[in-house]
């Protein structure tokens, strides 16, 4: 596995962004650009529409005006390429309750394992990860038995085998207790240090990244005249 | 008396008891299977006269009636294990519920699968729509509701619960089935086929008969114990005793 | 005894098939029931000598790790 | 007593409100009906002769059906845990629940059965017999379903586990139903089916309560 | 590609693991095909004449009630949206998933229709005509029905809705697969009924995941 | 209504409560006792046993061992009339999405509503209730066109009518933003001062009330050797 990704592995624009949900609008006028060794935090109220403008810049809601690009080309014309090169994780974890974290990692990671991709995941990097977030001796546990902090993490294993540059993140520190805390505030620097990009919602405060970016749609709303 | 009863219900609420006792009863349940079932058999197959009617296929009857009579009374046993878990809230009670519904539901089938089996050369079909048949299909059923119930529940003693009151309703409702499928098949379909009902039978018919019953409640009474000491040693496998049972 | 021979016994006067099936079926069923709790049995304790021993590796871990400190 | 009868209030406005919860089980209903003729044989005198069991079939699924929903969206919102905690009886509430239902389930399918009647070219004497059984009959129905609607609120995909829970119960009504209204067509008296269904109905109506009540309390205390 | 492998893979692992997932149905296949007798006749010789509808009709009806599970679990824990972040087709997962479904639902309850056959006096030479039916027909159920589960996966108590869309599109395949039992059981040719279905699986397992791969799209981006 | 509770209207004892969930000690000899003017917040972390212990003191659970005591008789036994005099108000807001907040106000509060109690709420309440939850406008839209914050609120109306001295709160502050949160804590501590009580669990700090009691559960637990 590459040790850091390529300079010009990372290229989303947004172009004046438009996007109303219920005759309000959440945003309009938006431009973005992230690109290599960027950390992107979009902050706001409840309601602001975080998660809205995160699901659209993953490519997962057609629902807005404006223009979306991925290395300069429309990002759902080259999504497949798109998708191989981002990593999402929702709101929600995707976790089968009767299958146990291996079996969901072997699930979730499957787009990356595929032999004829390079950098193909294996089998082994799976144990490891689930390793690094504490899960070693749980791996073949049922999740229904695991605790609400564990079945995130099985999720958030994934980041520990980085096979993309950008990473997308919809409140990744739900339920995680302090040591869990840490470790992902580690990896999203170290996503950064070597040169990914992350798009993050959160309430908690990120510290000590040097390139972090705030985006308040609150603020933004408020300068536009929305509310 | 009544302190002696109350004696025995502690005694039987304690799991650790009910592991010891029964590991001294095993031995004696199973030799006594093994030889009612080899008495029973060797009589009924070898011994026991053919029938005048149906010829050697009557044999099957060792098996059929038995496993009929016990599918039904384990149903009950089931169902009474199950209210004394919702009463008392004992838990070895739950624990013998539980591991009495597949037992029952096994002997169901037997009861069904024997019986199909012995439709074909004494009325030429496997299946007819008779009230026995079908009120012994509705029990199968019965069984396998209490047993999906109890699989679907996640919480432990909620699926404990939930298996008790199904099998009381069950209970309730197992007399209302039966007469009403009795009435229902009287009134469509003159009575074409019945099973044999011959007031009296040989007495070389019928011992053997007797002592296959008699086994096959000692067998399932063996079968349930297998069950539950699975069950307490699941529940139990924190305390001392399980602890030092491992490291023997 | 009611049977000349062996065949004779098996073949149950033409019904052979039918009481045979029974008792054949009947047996598997009644073998599956004996097994069953068998397994589970051996099963279980398996696993929990497997997380006894589990245990107590981890808690002389601790107390060398402890000592060394 | 307040909270029952507010209960029961609420649930016929959310009925009203949402038209689907009592329309969807009649369309169901009417489609379980035709899909007979198709499958077996569309001659009218074949039909007119199953037609009484045909018709109850098809109410039972229904009924079925739509038990699914009577308790698991209580317990999901928290409804029920509000119930247990004003410390009314559970008793009531069950009784309130199941009357409901019926209402909405059973009460609309027994209106609209003479028109399967007619499709199914049920005999003219027929036809009373079916409403009555039908409006005896199916409040059962609800009463015995609400017990396993109260089993399974808890379980994720318990539609299909109420119908295995619940349809061998259903057997004595549909039973003492269809043959009052066979023996209908063929001009015999059935009085006595009906008065089995009354009896039944007095039964369900004093002994599920108490189960439905025993195994709402068990979704409660998790 | 590996995502829809991996898809099937795990699902047929949950299965294993839930054996309701396949089991209740299969009762429910049962318990349904039973009611018949019990409402309408019992005698063997009316029966043989009904049976092949009535297990049609029980097979149709336990194939739709295990649809509602089918992509509800997927798109409420998240599944779905992963699969939609993967770029792959969602053609492709759709059909997949109808496959699992057909292998979980369908083909046991394929497997377990000669025994209701035996119980219903179905006439000798309906057997091969009722498997073959069953084998060709019920993959058309899981397809066309899984559009409808895609289309509802995010409605509460969608199950009776689900029926109400789907059953219309059910009704072809009812009629074709109750003439061929029919008429096998009659001695005649039934290669005509079986074609028409072995076309209707071809076009369905064609067109069916476009619309389940767009109704799954609305789902998604809320 | 009367502006204040009788001296003697709240008296809740707990004698060596122990409680095991899944085979996990939860607490063990714990000892409470609610009375008038109380404030008690449970603390602790996550699945720590806040929930388990609150449901327990409203009589929701009976899966435990140890007393309770409602006014000196065991809780279950006078159950109705502990019912009549404490008001839960779970995690799960009982609130029907297709109707509108004041119908849904009406259920909720029906059991004070019949006639024959003294102090029954009347219609007039309910709607001035809504009003003090900012919700005056909204009484007959359905809830489900109103926010998940404004949801929450037609819960918490419930807190302004105030028929019971003993009120039971479960995370009351979800979901509410910063003016939602400023009323409840002047309902809290209004209840507090006319002599009524109230138990908690919140991961919000409650300020400001000279009786706050903060029961650490994770820190109980410790003590007791439970981890
Ligand atoms: C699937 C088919 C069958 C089922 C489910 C079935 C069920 C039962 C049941 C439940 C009983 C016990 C009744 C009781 O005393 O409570 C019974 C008894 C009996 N069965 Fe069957 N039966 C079936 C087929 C047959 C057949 C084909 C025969 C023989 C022709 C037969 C002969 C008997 C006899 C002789 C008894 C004992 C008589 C008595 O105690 O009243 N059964 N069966
Ligand atoms: N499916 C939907 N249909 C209509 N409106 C919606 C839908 N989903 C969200 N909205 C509205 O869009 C707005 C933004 O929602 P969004 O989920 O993006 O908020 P958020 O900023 O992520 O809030 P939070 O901090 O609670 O996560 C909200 O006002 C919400 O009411
Ligand atoms: N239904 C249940 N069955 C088994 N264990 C349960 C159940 N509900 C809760 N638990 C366990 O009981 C413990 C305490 O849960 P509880 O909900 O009381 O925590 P809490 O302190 O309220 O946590 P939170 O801060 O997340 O609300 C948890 O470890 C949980 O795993
Ligand atoms: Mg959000
Ligand atoms: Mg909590």
């Amino acid at each position: 596995m590459s040790t850091s990704f390529a300079p010009d592995s990372v290229d989303l624009i947004a172009r004046s962004l438009y996007c109303e949900r219920d005759d309000r609008v959440l945003f309009q006028h938006l431009d973005l650009h992230v690109s290599n060794g960027h950390l992107l935090q979009l902050a706001g109220p409840n309601g602001a529409g975080k998660t809205t403008l995160l699901r659209l810049l993953a490519g997962l809601n057609r629902d807005y005006d404006g223009e979306l690009l991925w290395k300069g080309e429309s990002l759902h014309k080259v999504y497949s390429e798109y998708a191989h090169d981002r990593l999402y994780l929702g709101h929600l974890a995707a976790i089968k309750r009767a299958l146990s974290p291996i079996e969901n990692l072997r699930w979730l990671m499957s787009p990356w394992m595929s032999e004829d991709r390079d950098h193909a995941v294996s089998e082994d990097q799976l144990w490891g990860a689930l390793d690094q977030v504490k899960l070693a001796g749980y791996e073949e546990t049922p999740c229904q038995q695991l605790s609400a902090g564990q079945q995130r993490r099985v999720g958030l294993a994934r980041l520990a085998i980085v096979p993309t540059p950008l990473w997308i993140l919809d409140e990744p520190f739900t339920a995680l207790d302090v040591d869990g805390v840490r470790w992902l505030e580690e990896q999203i620097q170290r996503q950064v240090g070597r040169n990914g990009a992350v798009v993050i919602t959160s309430h908690h405060a990120l510290q000590n990244i040097p390139t972090l970016v705030r985006l308040d749609l609150g603020a933004l709303a408020e300068q536009e005249g929305l509310l | 008396m009544w302190q002696w009863l109350v004696r025995l219900y502690h005694r039987l609420g304690s799991p650790k008891w009910f592991y010891e006792i029964t590991s001294r009863w095993i031995p004696w349940l199973v030799g006594l299977s093994v030889v009612g079932c080899a008495v029973g058999l060797v009589l009924g197959l070898l011994y026991a006269p053919a029938d005048y009617q149906q010829g050697n296929s009557f044999r099957i009857i060792y098996i059929h009636v038995p496993a009929a009579l016990l599918a039904q009374s384990a149903f009950m046993m089931m169902a009474v294990a199950g209210a004394v878990f919702l009463i008392w809230r004992m838990k070895m009670a739950a624990w013998v519920a539980r591991s009495i519904a597949p037992v029952g539901a096994s002997f169901c089938l037997i009861a069904l699968l024997t019986g199909a089996i012995w439709g074909k050369p004494t009325w030429g079909t496997w299946w007819v729509w008779d009230a026995r048949l079908t009120s012994m299909l509705l029990l199968l059923f019965l069984y396998f509701g209490v047993m999906a119930l109890q699989r679907a529940i996640e919480s432990e003693d909620a699926s404990h619960r939930a298996g008790a009151i199904l099998s009381l309703v069950g209970l309730v409702n197992i007399p209302i089935i039966k007469y009403s499928v009795e009435w229902w098949n009287t009134l469509h379909q003159p009575a074409t086929l019945k099973l044999t009902e011959k007031p009296s039978m040989h007495p070389d018919m019928l011992v053997p008969l007797l002592i296959m019953i008699v086994t096959t409640y000692v067998f399932f009474a063996l079968l349930v114990i297998l069950r539950t000491r699975n069950e307490v040693l699941w529940h139990e496998r924190k305390r001392s005793w399980v602890r030092d049972l491992l490291e023997s | 005894m009611e049977f000349n021979s062996f065949a004779e016994f098996l073949a149950m006067g033409r019904h052979g098939l039918y009481v045979w099936l029974s008792y054949g079926i009947t047996a598997v069923i009644v073998v599956i029931n004996v097994i069953l709790p068998m397994m589970q049995r051996r099963r279980f304790l398996k696993e929990q000598r497997q997380r006894m021993r589990r245990e107590r590796r981890n808690q002389t871990g601790e107390k060398q790790h402890a000592s060394s400190t | 007593m307040s909270l029952v009868m507010a209960t029961v209030k609420r649930d016929l406005l959310l009925a009203a409100r949402n038209p689907g919860e009592w329309l969807n089980p009649l369309m169901f209903f009417l489609m379980v009906a035709a899909l007979f003729p198709l499958a077996v044989d569309p001659d009218p005198k074949f039909l007119s002769k199953i037609a009484g069991g045909v018709i109850w079939v098809a109410a039972l699924l229904a009924t079925l059906l739509s038990l699914d929903a009577l308790y698991k969206a209580d317990v999901e919102d928290g409804s029920l845990e509000q119930w247990l905690a004003s410390g009314e009886s559970l008793y009531v509430l069950a009784l309130g629940k199941a009357l409901v239902h019926w209402i909405a389930s059973g009460l609309p399918l027994t209106l609209m059965s003479p028109l399967l009647g007619l499709m199914m070219a049920l005999p003219d004497d027929a036809f009373p017999a079916l409403l009555l059984s039908l409006g005896v009959g199916t409040p059962v129905l609800s009463l015995l379903g609400a017990v396993g609607a109260a089993l399974t609120a808890g379980v994720r995909s318990g539609g299909l586990l109420l119908s295995l829970l619940i349809l061998p119960l259903y057997i004595p009504v549909l039973i003492f139903a269809a043959s009052a209204v066979y023996h209908a067509g063929i001009g015999m008296s059935y009085n006595g089916q009906i008065g089995f269904l009354g009896a039944m109905l007095a039964l369900a109506a004093c002994l599920t309560p108490f189960a439905s009540a025993a195994a709402l309390k068990l979704n409660l205390s998790r």
